[in-house]
């Protein structure tokens, strides 16, 4: 294989921003017919590596060789036509056009310079269908569709462009398991066809599925670059944290009886939105951790919208413990101690313009009105500890949250709605993004947090996560509850069927 | 230092100061007169505080990515209810009549406030047209009020309030001190501010985090209705007279230019209160400086045009950058601007 | 010329385009009043509401249909109103014009549709004066020569230099112009007159003792004001006294209108001359309606009674005043 | 089969039948064909604007200058004319004025990263001076050319007629909405409005589409001035005062998003009716002093919108 000169190599390349050195001295290759899986923590510099190579940012110093050819790219468009197709880490679409146009908008077919919509809507639809085995209405806005079909929008949009090099940032983030084997045999496809592929992703099974090269950075270092097949999981994971850890193994298995009271939190009964999803009752105790399952577009973000009031339910009612009549709005919702971690990070969470600490006291602010304030001192003390537990980098309070990795924005999210101390705690694709490293600390802090006496309703899209934390799971199929397990019955296999309606 | 948000809005302060000075050397002479202070420095605070007052209003209401069009009509109403109220009232020189009439005056404007807080937070629509209804309703209500005429008041009380003198300075620099206050402990030692910036920043998370973002447009409409009646009583009272079709006018677009220049973004978010005051005063000692050094009123407004862009050309980082770089190399890959993590 | 003629003369052999008032079929011809197309420029001041009130007042008494449309100070807006009286089949179309150029389209759609026009209060620059039967108004420039030729005759025996300032309307608008123009005409023949200063203050008192305060700090030897209307130099007044001067002693100040305020102002001796420019034109505009429905040939020009007023003459007039 | 996001512009036309209707009832001579054409004729050349007002706005920004650009545009077409010049070049000039105009300022928010706003605002004194330094006074065209187009009556069946402009902005219309929808450009536009950032990320050539965007904007402003000048045959400092508000307006009114990436060619042109027919309606009226013009437009208005709304439901604005 040390014959085939790689089509794209970068060298030395160092990137500073104000306060963060995000890269310093990273090397990176890839060749043609390869996938090359780009690992680190979060906040290690992987999204920073390739935003330079696609022009977001400038690069401070280093060179990359396009084809043996020392190229300088300045926008995202000379990426474009230099070959570079990118599927960015947030999914950065347009959420106000079609999704059709959002796929070829720039390369729409055209006749005397008049735009074929027709053939465009056809072409999509087609796209969709063969390539991410999705059905939709490709006329209606993305704004419509969830953050998951946009993701795959986004990747249909990336294959589309013939390109030499594709680059795909954290893609499989919030896709489940159909959708990735998907996805896979496409890349596999185009790998064959001599593409070069860059991918990035925090689960190191589909790390060792896929890829036949990684890269490892940490802290924005260049740790260095190993065949798939020579580096063992374990190493993988100590090189990438810098110590050795014997992770997933050590999450405390507490079983679920002697947490779960009998008291009820909550109780759902024929409960649903039409168009959204249809009514559904659901009990969710005291310190039970209730975990959804379904494929893509089941309904279960919905279905927690509609428990958190962001969207309004017109059938069914919900009734909780101690409440003092219905729920409204997200703001009665939390004045009720109840939480939503929203899987939208970008578009639901986060608040750019605003630090990392005030990002993080900010539901708790407001739960406690304007004149209420927290301290100053409070504040720094919440951030602090908050950036501790969850090992927020960099441990800057006062950073813009817009600046800081897509990880760590995750775990600021969660900071902010743990600080509440809801009584029930509904996560949404709560360690999208997430390392490996963190995810199991989320993972033990949500079972900790319910031996407490916290209920949580758990989503993701990651089944063994799933099923390793939840007393109880909640089968979802198209927008229906389908089926209810508990204890013994929660396997792998008695999911999956559940999910997949046999 | 160069990266305080308040260094280029003052360095062009000071390079307008300066050119003053150069220009006509007594510029900074104050001297004492009657007991009160008097220079062109005193002129540029009292003639600046109407602007500087309805400017802090405004800027509440840009972060959280509004607009309030009206206020020029708001400082019509305020000064003209206020007048006649007092040319109504019998015993024109008595001071609770005076008290009525800035009563009866910033109720008014604060439901006019109201008024705006409820199209944009109740009814949704957006806040340019929604308030572009009250700023050409509102010039006409004032007009009703004065009749299409100028109601002239000759009460010595109320003259106070934008010709009169505390301590050797106008009085109205006193009332900018105090909203300003009122205003920066309101939105920095409350958590309003921090609510305002959030709302600004992304309604639809702010929402999904509790905060009543309705209430918050309410709150900062009405503040901003309650600046511009402020505004409007001082400078009605100025001049001793209310003019409904004239007063404020234009006033908005002022207030919009002092709130960019003072380094908060239309875009909503963060918000700078100081900048605007600084904004502010940038505008109007520009407008003194103008009358002072005698530019013709045909060329005014192509002097006006550029130094605001040149204000802001100092203030845009690519713009430095780009200097800099024309300097140093030839060639400098322009950073393309991303505002978000992707 | 403030007393009129009540008789209601509607005749009933108006001009042929009355008959087409189809609408009002059981009003007899005799009945019919006179519908009378209105188009002011806005409310700017108390001088422009002074007149409109005229116009209402007078065209009520005469018993005539007033249709008024207020133009907002926008030319546009006035043509679009123009436009809608022809619609409207009005009898005669009467307006005071923005501006004095860019009317010709529109008046010949009136004429076209066999409206007949009376300007008031400004004239229009049309070549074709067949386009309106007469004007009825003030001439801004000969206000302007009026201001001068008072200044020069009361400081013809100056040695010295005398410093005038001049506050001028909004840049650009015709009595700014106008008035500017034909006080610098007048003020030439005498090389001892000088402008130092000229500055706009937006016909505004707020403006005009804004600017006065920057002159007052920019000149030190100030020995007349001329503003282009008594707002200005009311609030000139203000920032005079503010400076410790006394208007109308330390600073002569001249200027144009004649609102009551002025004349107050003029009476206490601080405005020292003011040029009046009458806005009571409605008894005069009805007269000349009725003329012209009654199909008889106007003179082109028909000018306003107008008087010049120094502290003295103001203070006997200012009981009289009633705007 | 019809399309959510097509409501807005249905109840918008709606309500525009409405008014018009109810004129019909209250005034006599008000329900005829040529009240709707004179509709046309008097705003050909707020129409014009509004189309490119449209673009700014749909790509996220704003266009302050468009009423002082006309101004200008008057004032250098005049100026120019009288000095002798033929038209056949001085529209032409005066037209690659206002698109060098435009470009210039969407050249400065684009590389500098200043709000539009201020740089429109400046832009908008600037013009606005210029017009001042040509002439402080009015300047009257007598040129034949231009006097035949202003006064040419493009005769329609049953006595109705039209203007030279009323063509003029109706291909303008024809032309916005063809750009808008079957361009390249003007999906970008829709891009840019929608997200900056996306646009970038997806190698869309934002800094080419937003100069564009207020170049073509500066194009519709002088030709909107071309229009104006064969409107008023006169150049003028203080013609289309605040144009740039009626434009913004008409505009919103036709359901364009003012945070960008929503809106339609189709709205704007009833954007543009509807503030003619308030208009219209108060001339009728006909008894309304000067203020109550102000305070019954503004309720006009906001009874307007308000129906706008209640009709259109909740999904007049999107959830983002
Ligand atoms: N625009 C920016 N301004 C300042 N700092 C930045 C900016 N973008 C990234 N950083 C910093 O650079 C570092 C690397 O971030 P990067 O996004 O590359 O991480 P990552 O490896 O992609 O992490 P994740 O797995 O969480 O996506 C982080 O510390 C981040 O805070
Ligand atoms: N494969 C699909 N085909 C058609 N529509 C889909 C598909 N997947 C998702 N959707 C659409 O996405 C919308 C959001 O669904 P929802 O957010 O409830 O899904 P979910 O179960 O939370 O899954 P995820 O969050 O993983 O998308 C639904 O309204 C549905 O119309
Ligand atoms: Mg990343
Ligand atoms: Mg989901």
């Amino acid at each position: 294989m040390n014959n085939i000169r790689p089509i794209l190599q970068m060298t030395g390349i160092h990137k500073q921003f104000p306060g963060v050195k995000a890269l310093s001295g990273v090397n990176f290759r890839l060749f043609p017919g390869e996938v090359h899986a780009l690992m680190g923590e979060n906040g290690a510099g992987k999204s920073t590596l390739i935003k330079v190579l696609t022009g977001v940012y400038s690069i401070d110093q280093g060179t990359v060789d396009l084809a043996q050819k020392t190229i300088k790219i300045n926008s995202p468009q000379d990426a474009q036509s230099a070959g570079i197709s990118t599927v960015y880490q947030e999914v950065n679409l347009c959420l106000n056009l079609s999704v059709a146009e959002n796929v070829y908008i720039g390369r729409e077919p055209r006749r005397f310079g008049r735009i074929l919509w027709k053939e465009m809507y056809r072409n999509a639809e087609e796209l969709l269908k063969k390539r991410m085995n999705l059905e939709i209405d490709v006329t209606q806005p993305l704004h419509t569709y969830s953050v998951a079909v946009q993701q795959l929008i986004a990747i249909a949009r990336a294959l589309s462009i013939s390109a030499k090099v594709l680059i795909l940032d954290e893609p499989t983030s919030s896709l489940d398991r159909g959708e990735v084997v998907q996805l896979f045999s496409v890349m596999t496809r185009l790998k064959s066809e001599g593409l070069a592929i860059l991918f990035v992703t925090h689960f190191l099974d589909q790390v060792y599925d896929i890829s036949d090269r990684i890269t490892i950075l940490r802290n924005g270092e260049f740790i260095g670059e190993y065949m798939a097949k020579e580096l063992p999981r374990i190493e993988l994971v100590s090189k990438m944290i810098g110590k050795d850890l014997h992770l997933l193994e050590e999450i405390p298995n507490i079983s679920s009886g002697e947490r779960v009271k009998d008291e009820v939190l909550l109780q759902a009964a024929n409960f649903g939105k039409r168009g959204s999803i249809e009514p559904i009752d659901l009990t969710i105790h005291r310190g039970e951790i209730v975990g959804l399952a379904g494929l893509l577009g089941s309904g279960r973000t919905e279905l927690a919208r509609l428990i958190f009031a962001a969207d309004r339910a017109d059938s069914g009612e919900i009734k909780l413990s101690g409440s003092k009549g219905a729920i409204q709005t997200p703001r009665h919702a939390i004045d009720q101690s109840i939480a939503f971690c929203s899987e939208n990070r970008k578009a639901e969470g986060i608040i750019d313009d605003l630090t990392v600490r005030e990002n993080i006291i900010l539901a708790l602010q407001a739960t406690q009105g304007w004149f209420k304030t927290i301290s100053r001192k409070r504040q720094d003390e919440i951030a602090d500890q908050y950036i501790r537990t969850l090992n927020i980098n960099p441990p800057n309070p006062e950073h813009l949250i817009k600046n800081l990795s897509g990880g760590n924005q995750q775990k600021v999210l969660l900071a902010r709605w743990l600080l509440t101390q809801p009584k029930l705690l509904i996560l949404d694709e709560p360690t999208r993004g997430i390392d490996i490293g963190a995810k199991a600390e989320i993972q033990r802090l949500v079972l900790s947090l319910a031996q407490k006496g916290m209920s949580v309703l758990f989503i993701s899209s990651e089944l063994e996560e799933v099923l390793r934390v939840s007393d109880r799971i909640v089968v979802l199929r198209d927008r229906r509850k389908v089926q209810e397990m508990i204890g013994d019955d929660i396997s792998q296999k008695n999911v999956m069927t559940a999910i997949a309606g046999g | 230092m160069l990266k305080h948000h308040l260094f280029w809005p003052l360095t062009v302060l000071g390079a307008l100061l300066l050119f003053n000075l150069l220009y006509a050397p007594d510029f900074f002479s104050i001297i004492m007169r009657d007991g009160h202070l008097y220079g062109s420095l005193i002129d540029i605070l009292n003639f600046g505080s109407p602007l500087i007052i309805v400017a802090i209003g405004m800027t509440l209401v840009i972060a959280t990515k509004g607009i309030d069009l009206s206020v020029g009509s708001v400082v019509a109403i305020s000064g003209a209810i206020a007048c006649l109220t007092i040319s109504q009232g019998d015993g024109q020189n008595a001071v609770s009549l005076v008290f009525i009439a800035i009563g009866i005056a910033l109720v008014l404007s604060i439901i006019l406030g109201v008024w705006n807080g409820f199209l944009v937070a109740g009814i949704g629509m957006q806040p340019i047209i929604a308030t572009l209804i009250l700023m050409v309703a509102g010039r006409g209500v004032a007009q009703l009020i004065t009749d299409g005429q100028i109601i002239t008041v000759s009460n010595e009380p109320y003259k106070y309030i934008g010709a009169g003198s505390l301590a050797t300075l106008p009085f109205s620099i006193f009332i900018v001190a105090a909203l300003f206050l009122v205003a920066s402990i309101l939105t920095r030692k409350t958590s309003l501010g921090l609510f305002i910036e959030s709302v600004g920043c992304k309604p639809e998370a702010s929402r999904l985090a509790g905060i009543r973002s309705k209430t918050v447009m309410f709150a900062v409409y009405m503040f901003c209705g309650l600046c511009a009646g402020i505004a409007g009583l001082i400078l009605s009272s100025n001049v001793s007279s209310a003019d409904g079709n004239n007063a404020g006018l234009w006033y908005e677009l002022d207030a919009i230019l002092a709130v960019v220049i003072g380094g908060t973004s239309l875009n909503g978010g963060r918000f700078y209160l100081m900048g605007t005051l600084i904004g502010a005063l940038i505008i109007q000692t520009l407008t003194t400086t103008i009358y002072m050094i005698g530019v013709p009123p045909e060329i005014t407004l192509v002097v006006k045009a550029i130094v605001v862009l040149v204000v802001c050309l100092v203030q845009s980082e690519s713009f430095r950058k780009t200097l800099i770089s024309r300097w140093k190399t030839r060639h400098y890959p322009a950073e393309s601007e991303v505002k978000q993590h992707a | 010329n403030t007393e009129k003629a009540p008789a209601n003369a509607s005749k009933p052999e108006a001009t042929k385009e009355s008959t087409s008032a189809t609408k009002a079929p059981a009003a007899t011809p005799a009945d019919k009043k006179i519908t009378l197309g209105f188009s002011q420029v806005g409310a700017e001041s108390g001088w422009r509401t002074a007149n409109t009130k005229s116009v209402q007042d007078s065209a009520k008494e005469a018993g005539f249909d007033l249709k008024f449309s207020d133009a907002q100070q926008k030319q546009e807006n006035q043509i679009k109103a123009i436009r809608t009286f022809i619609q409207q089949k009005v009898d005669v179309i009467s307006f005071s014009p923005v501006v004095e150029s860019g009317w010709d389209t529109v008046l010949k759609e009136a004429k076209d549709a066999g409206i007949p026009v009376i300007l008031t209060d400004r004239a229009v620059d049309s070549k074709d004066t067949s386009l309106y039967q007469t004007f009825i108004g003030s001439d801004f420039v000969e206000e302007g020569r009026r201001a001068g030729k008072w200044l020069v005759d009361t400081k013809k025996d100056a040695k010295e230099p005398v410093n005038i300032v001049e506050l001028q309307g909004t840049t650009g608008s015709a009595p700014a112009n106008d008035r500017k123009a034909g006080f610098e005409e007048v003020i030439k023949s005498n090389a001892n007159l000088k402008v130092i200063a000229s500055q706009t203050g937006d016909f505004t008192r707020a403006k005009g003792k804004e600017v006065m305060q920057a002159f007052l700090k920019a000149h030190k030897d100030i020995d007349v004001l001329y503003a282009h209307n008594d707002d200005m130099a009311l609030g000139a007044i203000q920032a005079i006294e503010a400076a410790g001067l006394k208007p109308g002693k330390d600073i002569i100040i001249i200027s144009i209108d004649g609102v009551k305020d002025g004349f107050v102002a003029a009476s206490e001796g601080k405005i020292n001359f003011i040029v009046e420019c009458n806005p009571l034109l409605g008894p005069q505009l009805m007269q000349a309606v009725r003329d012209v429905v009654a199909g008889k040939q106007l003179p082109k020009r028909i000018v306003t009674k107008e008087g010049v007023f120094t502290s003295e003459d103001a203070k006997r007039e200012l009981p009289n005043r009633q705007y | 089969m019809l399309k959510r996001q097509y409501i807005p512009i249905l109840v918008t036309i709606g309500l525009f039948a409405l008014m018009f209707t109810i004129g019909s009832f209250r005034y006599t001579g008000f329900f005829s064909l040529q009240v709707i054409l004179n509709l046309l004729i008097d705003n050909a050349f707020l129409l014009i604007a509004a189309v490119g007002m449209t673009f700014v706005i749909v790509s996220g920004g704003i266009d302050l200058s468009v009423g002082s650009m006309i101004a200008l545009t008057t004032m250098v077409s005049a100026s120019l004319v009288q000095a002798g010049w033929p038209p056949q070049l001085v529209i032409p000039l005066v037209l690659a004025i206002g698109s060098l105009f435009g470009w210039g300022m969407g050249a400065v928010i684009h590389y500098f990263k200043i709000q539009p706003f201020i740089v429109t605002l400046a832009g908008m004194f600037l013009a606005r001076g210029l017009c001042y330094v040509i002439s402080i006074n009015t300047i009257t065209i007598d040129n034949a050319f231009y006097t035949s187009v202003a006064q040419t009556k493009v005769n329609l069946p049953g006595q109705n007629f039209i203007s030279i402009s009323v063509i003029i902005a109706l291909l303008v219309v024809f032309l916005g909405f063809y750009m808008a929808h079957y361009t390249r450009f003007g999906r970008n536009t829709y891009a840019l409005g929608g997200s900056e950032q996306s646009s970038l990320l997806m190698g869309l050539p934002v800094g080419r589409t937003k100069m564009t965007v207020y170049m073509f904007s500066g194009f519709c402003s002088a030709l909107a001035g071309v229009v104006f000048t064969f409107y008023m045959l006169s150049g003028y400092g203080l013609h289309a005062m605040g144009m740039e508000l009626d434009a913004i307006a008409a505009v919103v009114i036709g359901g364009t998003l003012l945070t960008g990436g929503v809106g339609y060619i189709v709205g704007t042109f009833f954007g543009v009716m509807i503030q003619g027919v308030i208009q219209t309606i108060i001339s009728f009226e006909g008894t309304l002093s000067s203020w109550w013009t102000k305070i019954v437009i503004g309720i006009l208005l906001f009874m307007f919108i308000l129906l706008q709304r209640l009709f259109s439901g909740r999904s007049w604005v999107h959830r983002r």
